[in-house]
């Protein structure tokens, strides 16, 4: 198999990215970017993190609670039944945007606890839980799980959790100094005791999008089940996720636009109805006796207790918001944000910016060392300037230690994010070094 | 008639207290004849119904239940326990496919009486979502065992 | 000991209930109430599944969104810092109204999510996981948990999964046909191997208030952990955790005006800190290398991930709209109207009401048996009236087994019900056997 | 001065650089002294600074540290290696509370530059509850340090 890097499932490029008076109309919708700090204009790069919600997205919410809040799958009045379609709606209108079946989706708190599930899941099947069925997801001493250096902690400390429960192996897929996957170590890593991949779709800090593709080949070769963190990759690029051919995958409603407090779990159906429990509670169950339960079929098996049903709502309501910008057109602006972040950047004394280099693919983000001034100090000059990034280690501390570094700076757009913001970030960065005295 | 009455029709409620075909235990299963046997859960309410067919030559000999449950799935159960016996496995089986497109028309199909007999008086029970299972419980059952006779 | 039920921690009675004037100018705060179902106006009666929320707890949510959505914990720019400020202010107000410390309050998804984190973070703690410190949570062969007949699946099956994990025994306290705790069985079962015990305060099914203090006292006696599911008593009475003394406490936000999707876990300041971690990520950590990770103190150790950030600002602005109210008013008004209901219920013929009987100490709501009719055809009758109730066995199948029944009827009430609404309840009550044909 | 400038005033820009007291390894600690050494980590940033006193008969004869971090925590942990070398124990221990005071004061404190010295030049970092802890670290490493070096 070459190491070299195969298209992503949807060359980039394909789609005009917005006009600026598109953009504007955008941000119309998001009352908070016109808001100011410092008393200067907010400019938001921190998208990455948390993206801004827009009004119709809090109309959507408030309109359920005007008129159809109910519990959801457990009352049979009116109000009851109405809420639950308009929840299963939701359901199936995720779906759709994901290239999956509803009963594919399951409703999380954010992509830290789908992938929690699998963790948790996968740990009750290796204890006998879900039986004959569940087999496939048991674990034991010799079995490998395979992550990358470039993983979230999200996407790490579960499956450490996991294999120290389990007495499985945890490996890991090394990076280029460029911050991309060697696929010539994937290839010798992953091999016959490997049970679980686990990899990121695109990079929080290095805005790498990786082959996907390519990784799933590798792992069918040997039978692994393959789950992708689209937390990056769901709000910034179209997906399909029948079509990555992917087991699992998680993201986070808030950073595409939808409230807090709600996410989903990806699963293949016929994975899902046969994994074990995780959660246990209400609305999961058929029949109950003191000493023992048994379970719905998914996706309700894996949904106990009264569901996070108006951030459901809210988040189909964001879906749409982006379906109707188009997601091609979405990515494509954000990468020629991206680009131009990265070029201006590379353009600047004493910056190192990591991950690929300006002209490579990347999403529209970029992390970046500044020579001499610690990251924190960076972010406090930008924020005077009303600069919102973020510092530290984006959640990504082996990241960091494998790039020499401690922490860095990371700027992001989303659809709402105008060039001028760009570069008003960049002429701000210029002048990091000369405020606090740095000049070799 | 009130859409409450179209969903409680004189008819249901008489089927939901002279309950045909219940009982597993009052009669034996004719010997000599195929048998299929099906318990299925209505998840929404606990409710459980356990059905069991007789097959002699492709015909439905009998068909016996037990079960706890609303008007509805009572009243379904005892329907299709009689409106199945004496009929070709085939027939029955387009019959339950019928009454399923019923059930999932939200009020939009108008029920056929020649085909369904006292099954069609299920029609009001269309504009309600949540009570479908109900309804579909014991036809549901039946189906299952059907197609454990035949196998 | 004494088998007699002692007084819970605030009597009631000390407090008038609501003028009717009063109950119409909450409800004009939530609009749901003014909308009408099958043509008539609703009548709703099931805020026990799930409680309305106010305007002004969905202007809470929508300011924070319109103003100061960010990251919380993790960023350093402005919007951050007014994020994270907003969002600990709202974990103090939740620790002033349940009586507890700021450290102390654990945010969850719902009661469901707080109860799987105590059983999991237990079965790591029995794994060896949170070393000598979080021994007194590890369970093993011999050990028993003690739960009730009462109790909701979710204060169920996560102790039957974590018997099943830890080889350790699910034992039961057995109830009266009142629907009171056998107090002297309590007493037998709770011995030298109960490790954990785990309660509900207010039963969702027959109304019980239990007898904390009495409880409390039999699980100190041998050194156990008592946990309170206080989902049906923080909305109803005031709390005060500390002076109950129990370890842990579980509440949802959906049934206490807040929106969905959040909920508490109440765990006392020196059992958190020794607790192993339950769901892993971002924002619980303080280093990560590829091996393992070590863990913040609580309660952020436990809230692994994004937050549930606008919907704890939610939650606190409910909160304060309780205050505003008066918790020991509200509990007299939701006991009034309980009162009502039962003793309207017990003048009908053909209606048996589960729990204590009229005139007996009991929250907001009746769940009953209509003789010879169907719980679900109860319900479909008032809904045609426009009155929403709930039917089924509200999660609390070994309960109904115990009561000989396998579905019941529940009304429930909370601080804008008014006294018509369940005399509109009572009346067509009345009229359901004739409706169905049921004569003897 | 703009805020930005009062956070970052030229003496903490000039001690980030110059750190007094820096390198544990450098010059060993004097002997017959107690010594105490606490190592604290700031949880919102991933920092961390190690601090190693030297006490002789309640006074403080050396503080040396090692640490990696932002300007204001390298300023601070250089600031009281200075301020606190040839101090009693209990009069740095009065410092630091002062100095706590004055960080958590959300600017509503006027600093006392008799008592703090170069320290006072943190008063703007009150104004940024997300910087306290970077000013806190080395100070309460030291706290720590004495603690130990006491017990
Ligand atoms: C007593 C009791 N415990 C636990 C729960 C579970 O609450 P949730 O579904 O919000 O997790 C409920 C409500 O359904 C309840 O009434
Ligand atoms: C790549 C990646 N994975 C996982 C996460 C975790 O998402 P959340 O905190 O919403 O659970 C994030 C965001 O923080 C991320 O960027
Ligand atoms: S309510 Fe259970 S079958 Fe109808
Ligand atoms: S940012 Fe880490 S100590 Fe200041």
């Amino acid at each position: 198999m070459a190491t070299t890097r195969s298209a992503p499932h949807a060359p980039a490029g394909d789609a005009p990215a917005f006009a600026d008076e598109r953009v504007a109309l955008f941000r119309a919708d998001f009352p908070i970017l016109g808001r100011s700090v410092n008393g200067v204009p907010l400019v938001y790069l921190d998208s990455a993190a948390t993206s801004q919600t827009p009004l119709g997205v809090l109309e959507a919410e408030r309109h359920f609670y005007k008129h159809e809040n109910a519990a959801v799958n457990r009352g049979s009045h009116t109000l009851a039944v109405e809420a639950t379609d308009t929840f299963e709606a939701a359901r199936a209108t995720l779906a759709g945007f994901l290239g999956a079946l509803p009963e594919e989706i399951v409703w999380t708190s954010n992509a830290t606890e789908g992938l929690n599930l699998l963790a948790y899941s996968f740990s009750n099947a290796s204890l006998g839980r879900g039986g004959q069925a569940a087999r496939r997801f048991a674990l034991q001493p010799g079995d490998e799980i395979v992550v990358t250096e470039m993983e979230h902690h999200a996407n790490l400390i579960p499956w450490q959790e996991l294999a120290f429960r389990t007495g499985a192996t945890l490996r890991f897929i090394p990076i280029t100094d460029d911050g991309e996957l060697r696929l010539d170590e994937a290839e010798r890593i992953i091999g016959d005791r490997t049970r679980v991949l686990a990899v990121t779709h695109a990079s929080n800090v290095l805005g790498t999008i990786n082959p996907v593709v390519d990784l799933v080949a590798l792992a069918r070769r040997v039978g692994a089940l393959v789950l992708l963190d689209a937390c990056q990759s769901a709000p910034h690029l179209p997906l399909d996720l029948h079509a990555l051919d992917v087991d699992f995958a998680v993201l986070s409603g808030h950073k595409m636009l939808a409230p807090t407090g709600i996410g989903v779990l990806y699963g293949r159906r016929e994975l899902l109805d046969a994994m074990p429990p995780f959660l246990t509670g209400g609305s999961m169950i058929t029949t109950v006796t003191m000493e023992q339960a048994e379970y719905l079929p998914a996706p309700h098996r894996f949904e106990a207790g009264t569901q996070r049903v108006s951030q459901a709502v809210a988040f189909a309501e964001a879906v749409r918001y982006l379906e109707a910008a188009g997601m091609d057109r979405v990515r494509a602006w954000d990468s020629q944000l991206g680009q131009r972040l990265v070029e201006g950047l590379a353009d600047l004394d004493g910056i190192r910016v990591v991950g690929p280099e300006a002209g490579r693919e990347r999403i529209g983000l970029a992390a970046f060392d500044v020579d001499g001034v610690h990251a924190h100090d960076v972010g406090q000059f930008l924020d005077d300037r009303g600069i919102a990034v973020r510092v530290g280690h984006h959640c990504a501390q082996p990241l960091h230690r494998r790039l020499g570094l401690t922490a860095t700076t990371r700027a992001s757009t989303y659809l709402y994010t105008t060039t001028d913001e760009v570069d008003a970030f960049l002429s701000a960065v210029a002048e990091v070094r000369g405020y606090f005295g740095v000049t070799s | 008639m009130s859409e409450l009455d179209s969903l409680y029709q004189q008819i249901i409620l008489d089927h939901s207290k002279a309950r045909q075909g219940s009982g597993l235990a009052t009669e034996p299963a004719p010997v000599g004849a195929r048998l299929g046997e099906s318990h299925q859960i209505n998840t929404t309410c606990g409710d459980e119904v356990t059905v069991r067919v007789a097959v002699v030559d492709g015909k439905i000999e009998q068909i016996r239940w037990d079960g706890d449950g609303c008007a509805i799935s009572m009243a379904a159960a005892s329907v299709i326990s009689e409106l199945g016996e004496g009929e070709g496995v085939g027939e029955l089986r387009a019959k339950i496919e019928t009454f399923r497109e019923l059930m999932r028309s939200r009020g939009t199909v108008e029920a056929d009486e020649d085909v369904l007999g006292d099954a069609a008086a299920f029609s009001g029970v269309s504009k309600y979502p949540a009570r479908v299972k109900c309804a579909m419980l014991a036809w549901v059952a039946v189906e299952h065992a059907l197609a454990e006779a035949e196998a």
